[in-house]
C-alpha cells in the first residue's frame, strides 16, 4: 500500500506536468482549431526564460511570473507573425500542422543558439520538502504542482465558459467568418488566445524542469504525453486535459510497477485506455460530440 | 488506350526483368557464402601473423592492406603538411549535448597547430585540419555523413566520432574503404573486435570495465552487497547488466531488482528509481547518463541510502551540479584526470589544458564539465600516435595505436598506461582507480588498478 | 506509341479542372515533362560520382514512404503521424528474413509490403471509428510506442544499438557477419552504387505507376469521395470502410517498402532512425511536395534531401547550428506562398493560364456566369 | 440622403472579377431586394459591402465612407450580416449564439433582448443550452437572423434565407422578417433568387445579372415586367 501511494504520488506528479501542457494545447485547440506541435518548445522557450531570470538572481515565483508574461507577448506575436498568415486552419489543416513543425525547428534551434547545449538546473517551486501522507513521504513539489494545476483548470474554465473573451474565443474557434460579422475581432481574440497559451506553458516548464534538467530538448517528451492526455480527455476539454493528464502519469508510473511487460514500454497501458476510449467515444473521455446538421 | 496499355505492361515486364536478375545474382552471392561457411570452418584462426614489418621501426602489423583491403589509399588527406580528419557528432537533434565533446577536440586540433603542429615519427611536422559532419545522432543519417567526409573531403582519418549504433552504422563501410577511425566517443563492448573490424579503436574505457572496476572494489567492501541496478536500454545499459551478472556469479552478492531506462520514451525514471529503493538494496547502481541521471540520483527517498554508483559519463561538473545536492558519498571510477575536481586541477595536465583551452575559445564550463574534456583526450590519442608511427599512413598508424606500450597521452591519470594488442587487446584506456564523492570533490579510495588485456574478459 | 495519350508515370500531377479542349495538348505537353524527367532519373548515375549517386538513392526511400503517407493522407484525408513505425516495421522485417534466411533483395521488399499491409489493416480498423485530429493522435501515439516495443524485444532487433543487416563472410581467417552488399551483374557493366540506384528506381517507378493507376481507377475516385464527403460516399454506393481499410493497408505497404528499402540501403536499422521525428518528416515531405498529387511526395523527399545533403553541409560554419532554424523558417514561408506544397504552386500556375482563357470566354459571353 | 450607398462597386476573387460597377441605394427602414441567378453576384455583393472581402468602388453608410473596414467596424456601425448558409456557430448553444451576436454591445440590456427573441422565435427559446449546430435548418435560420439583430443594427444584410429550407418554412422565415423591419425599423437589404417571395417582401429591387445591375425599380414594376417574369417568376 506504502509503495502503491509512492508510486501514484509519482504518477500525479509526472501527470500533472502533462496536464499543464495539455490545458495549453486545449486553449489553442479551442481558440484556433489546430494542435500545436510547438507548444512544447515554446515552453522550453519560455522555461530558459524563467531559467536566466532566476539565474540572474530573481526568486524563482518572480522568475515565473516574468517567464509568463515573456511567453504571452511571444505567444501573441507568433500568432500574428506566423499562424494568421497562413490561414484557417479548418480550411488546410495540413498547411498549420507544418507551420507549427516548422515552428518547432525554430524555437529549438534558437534556444540552443541562445543559451547554448550547456544543461542548466532549475529549483522547487515549493521547495525540497515532504510530508507524510499515509506513510508515503510525498514532496511538497508534487502537491504544488497538482494545486497549481488546479487553480490553472479553474481559470480556464472560468475565462472561457463565464467570461465574454472567453464566448469569444470559442466562437471564433467554431466560425470565425460568422464571429467577425457579429462584431468580434478575430484576431485580437486568437492573439490573446496564443499568449495564453504560451504563458501556460512556461508553468508546466517550470514544474518539469526539476525532473530533468533545463535544456532543449526539455519539453519533447512531455508534448507527447500532454497530446496523449488530451487525446484521452478530449481536445476541447479543460476538465479532459486535467483527467487525461493525470491518467497518464499513473498509467505511465504506476501499472508498469506491477505489469513487468511494461517494463520498456511504458506508454503501452496508456496506448491500450486510448484505444479503448476512443473506440466507445471519438472524441474522448470530456471531448464535445460534434453534430451538425446540414 | 490499348498501345499506352501495352506500354505499361511492358515497363513493368522490363522492371520484373531487372527485379529477377536481381534475384538470381542474390542467390549466388547467398550460396556463394555458404561454401564460405564450409570452408571456414577449416581454416585455422589467427593465421593473421604473417610476415613482420618490412621496416625495423614498423610496429607489428595487425593490419596488411595488401591483404584485407580491395582498394587502399595510404596517404589520402595528407597534402602540404596538413593532415585533414573529420568527425561525425550530434550538433542537432535531442542529443546535441555531446557537440560539446567535439567542441574539446576542436579546441584540441586549434590549439595543436598554434602550438607549431605535431612532430609525427617520420621527422615531418604536421598541421592539422578537422572538418565536422552532423549526424543529428540519427544512425540512419551517419553513413551519408561519414561518406561525405570519406569520398567527398578526401579525409585521412576520423576522430572522435559519437554514438555507439552511430558508429555501427559506418562500420563496415569504414573497414571496406580501409579508413581508420580513432578514439571511438563511446565504450560499447564492440570495439574489442578488432579482428573483425580493425580499423576502428576505441577512446573510452570499456563499459564493462568500468563497471567490474567499482564491483572488485565492491567485492572487498561489501562483500554480500544486495544490488540494484537502473541500465539504460542500449550497449551502454546492457554492457553495464551483463558484466554485474557475471561478476556476480560465484559470489555473496546479489542482484535483488532490475529497471531499465529508455531517455528516448519516457520522461523521468523517478517512479523506477521508487521502485529500487523497496527492493531493500544496499547498492545502488546507476548506468544510465545525461539529464536522467542526476534525475535518478534526486528521485532517490530521503530514507534510501545505499552505496550509489554513477558511470564516468554521469561524473562530470554538470551532472554532479544537476543532482543537486545528492551527489555527496557517490561511488565512481576514472582512467582520466577530471577537470571539475579541485585537487585535480592543480595537476599540469588540467593546467596545461586550461590554459590552452581557453585559449581556444573554451568557456569555464566547458573546461570543467567533463565532456569537453573527453573530446581533448581523443585528439591527444590522435596525435599521440602520429608522435610515435615510424610512417605516417593508414595502416601504419593503426598498427601503431594496435601496439602500444606503456603510453600516458592527453588528461590520462599519471600512472596509468595504455598498452595495445590488436589480436586481444584494442582498449587503450583499461588502468581505473575507483573514486568518491566527498565535499564537492572525487576522492581516490581505491588506487589504479591496471586491467590491461582483460576487458573483453569483463563484457558478459 | 505515337497515340499513347497518358503519362507512363505520375511524373505529371492530374491537374485542375480543365477544359476539353487543353486536354490534348497539356497530354502532349506532360509526356514531353515525364520524359525529361524519365532521361534524367536514367541519366543522373552515369553523372554523379558514387557520393552523389549514394546521396539520391537514399532520398527514394523516402520518396516512397511519403507516397504512401499521401495516399492515405492527401486523397483520402485520414491524417496519420505514424507513419514512421510503419516505415521501421517494413525495415525491420527485411532484416530479419535476411539475415535469418538470406531471402533475395526483391522477396524481402515483397515480405515487407505484405507484412506492413497488414498492420495496415490493423491500424485502419479502429481507424474507421476515430477521425480527423483524434486519428492524427492515435497514430502519433503509435509513433512513440514503436521504439519502445522494439526496445522490449530487442533481443531480435537489437534495440537501439541496432541490428545488422549481414550475411556471413570470411575476413582475416574468420566468419564475420558482414553488411549486405549490392553487386551488378557483370553484364550490366554497372558500379555497385549505380546497381543499387537503378534497383531502387525501379521499385520507385512500381510504386508510383501503382498509385498513378490506382487514384485514376473507379477505387481511387471512392478514395477521394470519402475525403470530400464520407456520407455523400455511402450515399452513392461507395463501400466507405472498405474502401479506408483497403487505402490504410496499401498506404502502410508503401511505407514498408520504403522502409524495406531503407533497410538494403543501410545495411543497418536500429530504433533510433524511426522515432516521431521520421514521421514528421514524412508528413513534411508530402504537404511541402502537394498533398494529393503523385510527384508531390517526391518533390517533398528531394526537398529534405537536398536541405540535409546539398544545402546544410555547405553552409558557412557558423550558420550550421541555425540550420533546423532555416529549415523551420522555409517550411513557414512555404507554407505561407504555396499551401498546396510545389506541386500545388505548379498547378496553380498552370492552372492560372487556363483561367485566363476561361474568364475572357466568359466575358465574351456573359451567360455562362462568373463566380458567386 | 440614403442609408446605404454604393457606386461603382467592384469585386472578384483572385483574377477572377465578379462585380462590374455596381449602384445601389437603401434607405432607413426600407427593404431592398437585390434578384439574380445563381452565380450572379449576389453573395459577393453582400461580402464586399459588409467588408468581409475587399473591393473597389465607394461604399457610404449613414453619410460616412466605410469602403475598406473590416466587419466588426462595420457591425458597429450599423451593419449586421446573415451569411449565406447561416454561419450558425456550431459548436455554441443557442443562448451563446444570441451572446455573440451582442458581442459589440456592452449594455445590461443583453439579457432582456435575448428573451425578447425567445418570444419572436419560440422555437429558439426551446432549444437555448441546446447546440446550435444540431438544430434544423429552419431553426438555424431563425437563430442567424436574430443573432444579427442582437447588435441592434440600422441596416441587415440578409443572404438568401430561402436556400436549402422547405417553402413553408422559407415563408415563415420571410414572414418573421417583414414583421421586424415594421416594428424595429431596421432597413433590410436581401439577395435572393426566389422572386416571387423577395418581391412580396421588399419595396425596392435590382436585378443583377453576371456582376452587373441590369434592371430596377419598385417591386410592383419589377413584378409587371415581362423579362423579370420569365426569367425569375417562371411564368
Amino acid at each position: 500500500m506504502e509503495r502503491f501511494l509512492n508510486f501514484l504520488f509519482i504518477g500525479l506528479g509526472n501527470g500533472a506536468i502533462y496536464a499543464m501542457l495539455g490545458l495549453g494545447l486545449v486553449v489553442i485547440y479551442r481558440s484556433t482549431g489546430l494542435l500545436n506541435f510547438a507548444q512544447g518548445e515554446m515552453a522550453m522557450f519560455t522555461t530558459f526564460i524563467v531559467w536566466s531570470l532566476s539565474d540572474a538572481g530573481l526568486p524563482l515565483w518572480l522568475a515565473l511570473i516574468g517567464g509568463m508574461a515573456a511567453g504571452f507577448v511571444i505567444g501573441a506575436v507568433v500568432h500574428q507573425v506566423i499562424v494568421r498568415p497562413v490561414g484557417d486552419p479548418h480550411q488546410k489543416p495540413l498547411a498549420v500542422v507544418i507551420v507549427t513543425i516548422g515552428m518547432f525547428l525554430g524555437f529549438n534551434a534558437l534556444a540552443k543558439l541562445i543559451w547554448g547545449n550547456e544543461q542548466q538546473s532549475l529549483g522547487n517551486l515549493f521547495g525540497r520538502g515532504e510530508i507524510d501522507i499515509l506513510g508515503t513521504a510525498v514532496a511538497w513539489q508534487k502537491l504544488g504542482a497538482l494545486l497549481i494545476l488546479a487553480i490553472e483548470a479553474i481559470i480556464f474554465w472560468v475565462i472561457f465558459q463565464r467570461t465574454k473573451i472567453g464566448l469569444a474565443m470559442r466562437s471564433v474557434a467554431s466560425n470565425p467568418e460568422s464571429s467577425a460579422l457579429c462584431g468580434v475581432p478575430v484576431t485580437r481574440i486568437l492573439m490573446i488566445g496564443w499568449g495564453l497559451a504560451a504563458a501556460l506553458g512556461a508553468v508546466g516548464g517550470t514544474f518539469t524542469a526539476p525532473t530533468s534538467a533545463v535544456d532543449a530538448n526539455l519539453m519533447q517528451l512531455p508534448l507527447i504525453f500532454a497530446f496523449a492526455a488530451i487525446t484521452l480527455g478530449g481536445f476541447d476539454s479543460f476538465v479532459g486535459a486535467v483527467v487525461g493528464g493525470l491518467l497518464i502519469g499513473i498509467l505511465t508510473d504506476v501499472v508498469p510497477r506491477y505489469v513487468d511487460i511494461f517494463e520498456k514500454m511504458p506508454l503501452a497501458p496508456a496506448f491500450l485506455l486510448i484505444l479503448v476510449v476512443l473506440l466507445v467515444r471519438p472524441e474522448g473521455i470530456f471531448g464535445q460530440k460534434k453534430v451538425t446538421r446540414v | 488506350m490499348t498501345s499506352t496499355r501495352k506500354l505499361r505492361l511492358g515497363a513493368v515486364a522490363a522492371a520484373l526483368a531487372l527485379l529477377m536478375t536481381a534475384c538470381g545474382r542474390d542467390d549466388e552471392t547467398a550460396d556463394s557464402s555458404s561454401s564460405d561457411n564450409e570452408t571456414a570452418e577449416t581454416v585455422a584462426p589467427g593465421d593473421t601473423t604473417d610476415t613482420g614489418g618490412d621496416e625495423e621501426a614498423a610496429p607489428a602489423a595487425f593490419i596488411t592492406p595488401e591483404d584485407d583491403c580491395d582498394a587502399y589509399d595510404a596517404t589520402k588527406g595528407i597534402e602540404g603538411g596538413t593532415i585533414k580528419i573529420g568527425t561525425v557528432r550530434p550538433e542537432s537533434g535531442p542529443y546535441s549535448i555531446y557537440d560539446n565533446v567535439t567542441k574539446g577536440l576542436d579546441a584540441y586540433v586549434k590549439a595543436v597547430n598554434a602550438d607549431g603542429g605535431v612532430k609525427a615519427g617520420d621527422g615531418t611536422t604536421y598541421q592539422l585540419e578537422l572538418v565536422k559532419a552532423d549526424d543529428a545522432y540519427d544512425p540512419a543519417r551517419t553513413p551519408g555523413e561519414v561518406q561525405r567526409l570519406v569520398e567527398q573531403e578526401g579525409i585521412f582519418a576520423m576522430v572522435g566520432q559519437i554514438g555507439t549504433s552511430n558508429n555501427l552504422a559506418v562500420r563496415q563501410y569504414m573497414n571496406d574503404a580501409c579508413v581508420p577511425s580513432i578514439g571511438l566517443a563511446t565504450g560499447s563492448t564492440e570495439w574489442g573486435n578488432a579482428n573483425e573490424f580493425p580499423w576502428f579503436i576505441g577512446g573510452l574505457p570499456s563499459y564493462a570495465t568500468e563497471l567490474h572496476a567499482y564491483l572488485e572494489y565492491l567485492k572487498t567492501e561489501m562483500p554480500a552487497a544486495k544490488i540494484a541496478l537502473l541500465y539504460q536500454d542500449d550497449d551502454f545499459g546492457k554492457a553495464y547488466q551483463a558484466t554485474l551478472k557475471k561478476d556476480i556469479e560465484g559470489t555473496d552478492m546479489e542482484l535483488v531488482d532490475e529497471q531499465s531506462f529508455n531517455p528516448l520514451t519516457e520522461t523521468s525514471p523517478e517512479s523506477k528509481v521508487a521502485q529500487l529503493s523497496g527492493s531493500g538494496a544496499d547498492v545502488f547502481i546507476v548506468g544510465i547518463g545525461g539529464a536522467p541521471c542526476p534525475a535518478a540520483l534526486r528521485a532517490m527517498p530521503g530514507t534510501w541510502t545505499p552505496a550509489t554508483y554513477v558511470s564516468i559519463t554521469c561524473s562530470g561538473k554538470t551532472a554532479m551540479s544537476l543532482a543537486v545536492g545528492k551527489d555527496e558519498g557517490l561511488y565512481s571510477v576514472q582512467a582520466t584526470l577530471d577537470p571539475g575536481t579541485p585537487a585535480d586541477q592543480q595537476n599540469p595536465k588540467i593546467q596545461d589544458f586550461f590554459t590552452r583551452g581557453a585559449a581556444q575559445g573554451l568557456t569555464e564550463s566547458d573546461l570543467q564539465g567533463g565532456i569537453t574534456a573527453a573530446g581533448w583526450g581523443f585528439g591527444s590519442l590522435f596525435v599521440r600516435a602520429l608522435e610515435l608511427t615510424p610512417v605516417v599512413d593508414r595502416a601504419t598508424i593503426m598498427n601503431t595505436l594496435y601496439s602500444m606500450d606503456g603510453e600516458n597521452y592527453g588528461l590520462m591519470l599519471d600512472e596509468a598506461q595504455s598498452t595495445t594488442d590488436g589480436d586481444t587487446d584494442p582498449w587503450v584506456l583499461e588502468d581505473l582507480r575507483v573514486v568518491r564523492r566527498t565535499a564537492g570533490s572525487w576522492e581516490e579510495v581505491k588506487p589504479l588498478i591496471s586491467y590491461d588485456g582483460q576487458s573483453n574478459d569483463f563484457a558478459g | 506509341m505515337s497515340t499513347a495519350s497518358e503519362p507512363i508515370a505520375g511524373t505529371s500531377a492530374p491537374l485542375a479542372p480543365q477544359p476539353p479542349v487543353a486536354k490534348a495538348g497539356r497530354n502532349w505537353l506532360s509526356i514531353g515533362t515525364f520524359g525529361v524527367f524519365a532521361i534524367i532519373l536514367i541519366v543522373l548515375p552515369q553523372v554523379l560520382n558514387a557520393f552523389w549517386t549514394g546521396r539520391v538513392t537514399g532520398w527514394i526511400p523516402i520518396a516512397i514512404a511519403a507516397l504512401g503517407l499521401n495516399l492515405l493522407t492527401g486523397y483520402n484525408g485520414q491524417i496519420s503521424v505514424g507513419h514512421g513505425a510503419l516505415y521501421g516495421l517494413g525495415a525491420y522485417a527485411t532484416a530479419l528474413v535476411i539475415n535469418e534466411w538470406a531471402w533475395s533483395f526483391p522477396l524481402a521488399i515483397v515480405f515487407s509490403a505484405i507484412v506492413c499491409f497488414g498492420a495496415g489493416v490493423l491500424i485502419g480498423l479502429p481507424a474507421l471509428r476515430i477521425k480527423g485530429l483524434y486519428l492524427a493522435l492515435v497514430t502519433l501515439a503509435v509513433a512513440t510506442l514503436f521504439p519502445q516495443v522494439l526496445e522490449q524485444f530487442s533481443d531480435t532487433t537489437g534495440g537501439s544499438t541496432g541490428l545488422g543487416v549481414t550475411s556471413p563472410e570470411l575476413y582475416r581467417g574468420r566468419i564475420r557477419d558482414r553488411s549486405i552488399k549490392f553487386e551488378a551483374p557483370e553484364w550490366t557493366g554497372l558500379a555497385s552504387d549505380q546497381w543499387r540506384y537503378y534497383f531502387f528506381l525501379v521499385v520507385a517507378a512500381i510504386c508510383f505507376l501503382l498509385v498513378r493507376n490506382i487514384v485514376n481507377s473507379r477505387a481511387g475516385r471512392s478514395i477521394i469521395a470519402i475525403r470530400d464527403n464520407e456520407t455523400a460516399a455511402e450515399v452513392s454506393g461507395v463501400n466507405v470502410a472498405r474502401a479506408k481499410v483497403f487505402t490504410f493497408g496499401l498506404s502502410s505497404a508503401l511505407a514498408g517498402v520504403g522502409g524495406s528499402l531503407l533497410a538494403l540501403y543501410l545495411a543497418r536499422v536500429s530504433s533510433g532512425s524511426f522515432t516521431l521525428t521520421t514521421s514528421l518528416y514524412f508528413l513534411v515531405a508530402v504537404v511541402i511536395g502537394g498533398a494529393q498529387s503523385i510527384a508531390g511526395p517526391a518533390i517533398g523527399a528531394v526537398f529534405i534531401g537536398v536541405f540535409n545533403d546539398v544545402i546544410t553541409p555547405d553552409l558557412p560554419e557558423a550558420w550550421k547550428p541555425a540550420s533546423p532554424l532555416i529549415l523551420g523558417a522555409l517550411l513557414i514561408i512555404l507554407m505561407l506562398v504555396a499551401p498546396g506544397g510545389v506541386a500545388g504552386l505548379i498547378r496553380q500556375f498552370t492552372g492560372r493560364m487556363r483561367t485566363r482563357k476561361l474568364v475572357n470566354s466568359a466575358i465574351n459571353n456573359p451567360s455562362s456566369g462568373g463566380t458567386t | 440622403m440614403a442609408l446605404l450607398e454604393v457606386s461603382g462597386l467592384t469585386a472578384g476573387y483572385g483574377i477572377v472579377q465578379v462585380l462590374f460597377g455596381l449602384e445601389f441605394t437603401v434607405d432607413a427602414g426600407e427593404a431592398v431586394v437585390i434578384l439574380g441567378a445563381n452565380g450572379a453576384g449576389k453573395t459577393t455583393t453582400l461580402r464586399a459591402v459588409s467588408g468581409m472581402i475587399s473591393g473597389g468602388g465607394a461604399v457610404s453608410f449613414d453619410c460616412k465612407q466605410v469602403q475598406g473596414s473590416r466587419p466588426e467596424q462595420l457591425l458597429r456601425a450599423g451593419i449586421a450580416h446573415v451569411p449565406q448558409g447561416r454561419g450558425t456557430i456550431t459548436d455554441l448553444t443557442v443562448d451563446e449564439n444570441l451572446r455573440v451576436g451582442a458581442y459589440s454591445r456592452s449594455g445590461s440590456d443583453v439579457e432582456a433582448d435575448i428573451e425578447r427573441w425567445y418570444d419572436v422565435f419560440p422555437r429558439l427559446g426551446e432549444r437555448k443550452t441546446q447546440h446550435a449546430g444540431s438544430m434544423s435548418g429552419g431553426e438555424q435560420q431563425m437563430l442567424a437572423i436574430a443573432r444579427a439583430f442582437m447588435s441592434r443594427p440600422r441596416l441587415v444584410l440578409l443572404d438568401e434565407p430561402s436556400l436549402g429550407l422547405a417553402p413553408l418554412v422559407t415563408r415563415e422565415v420571410f414572414d418573421r422578417v417583414a414583421e421586424l423591419v415594421r416594428e424595429t425599423g431596421t432597413a433590410v437589404l436581401l439577395v435572393e433568387q426566389n422572386a416571387n417571395l423577395a418581391l412580396a417582401f421588399a419595396s425596392r429591387a435590382y436585378v443583377l445579372e453576371a456582376g452587373r445591375i441590369v434592371n430596377a425599380g419598385t417591386s410592383q414594376e419589377l413584378r409587371g415586367d415581362e423579362s423579370i417574369r420569365k426569367a425569375y417568376l417562371g411564368s
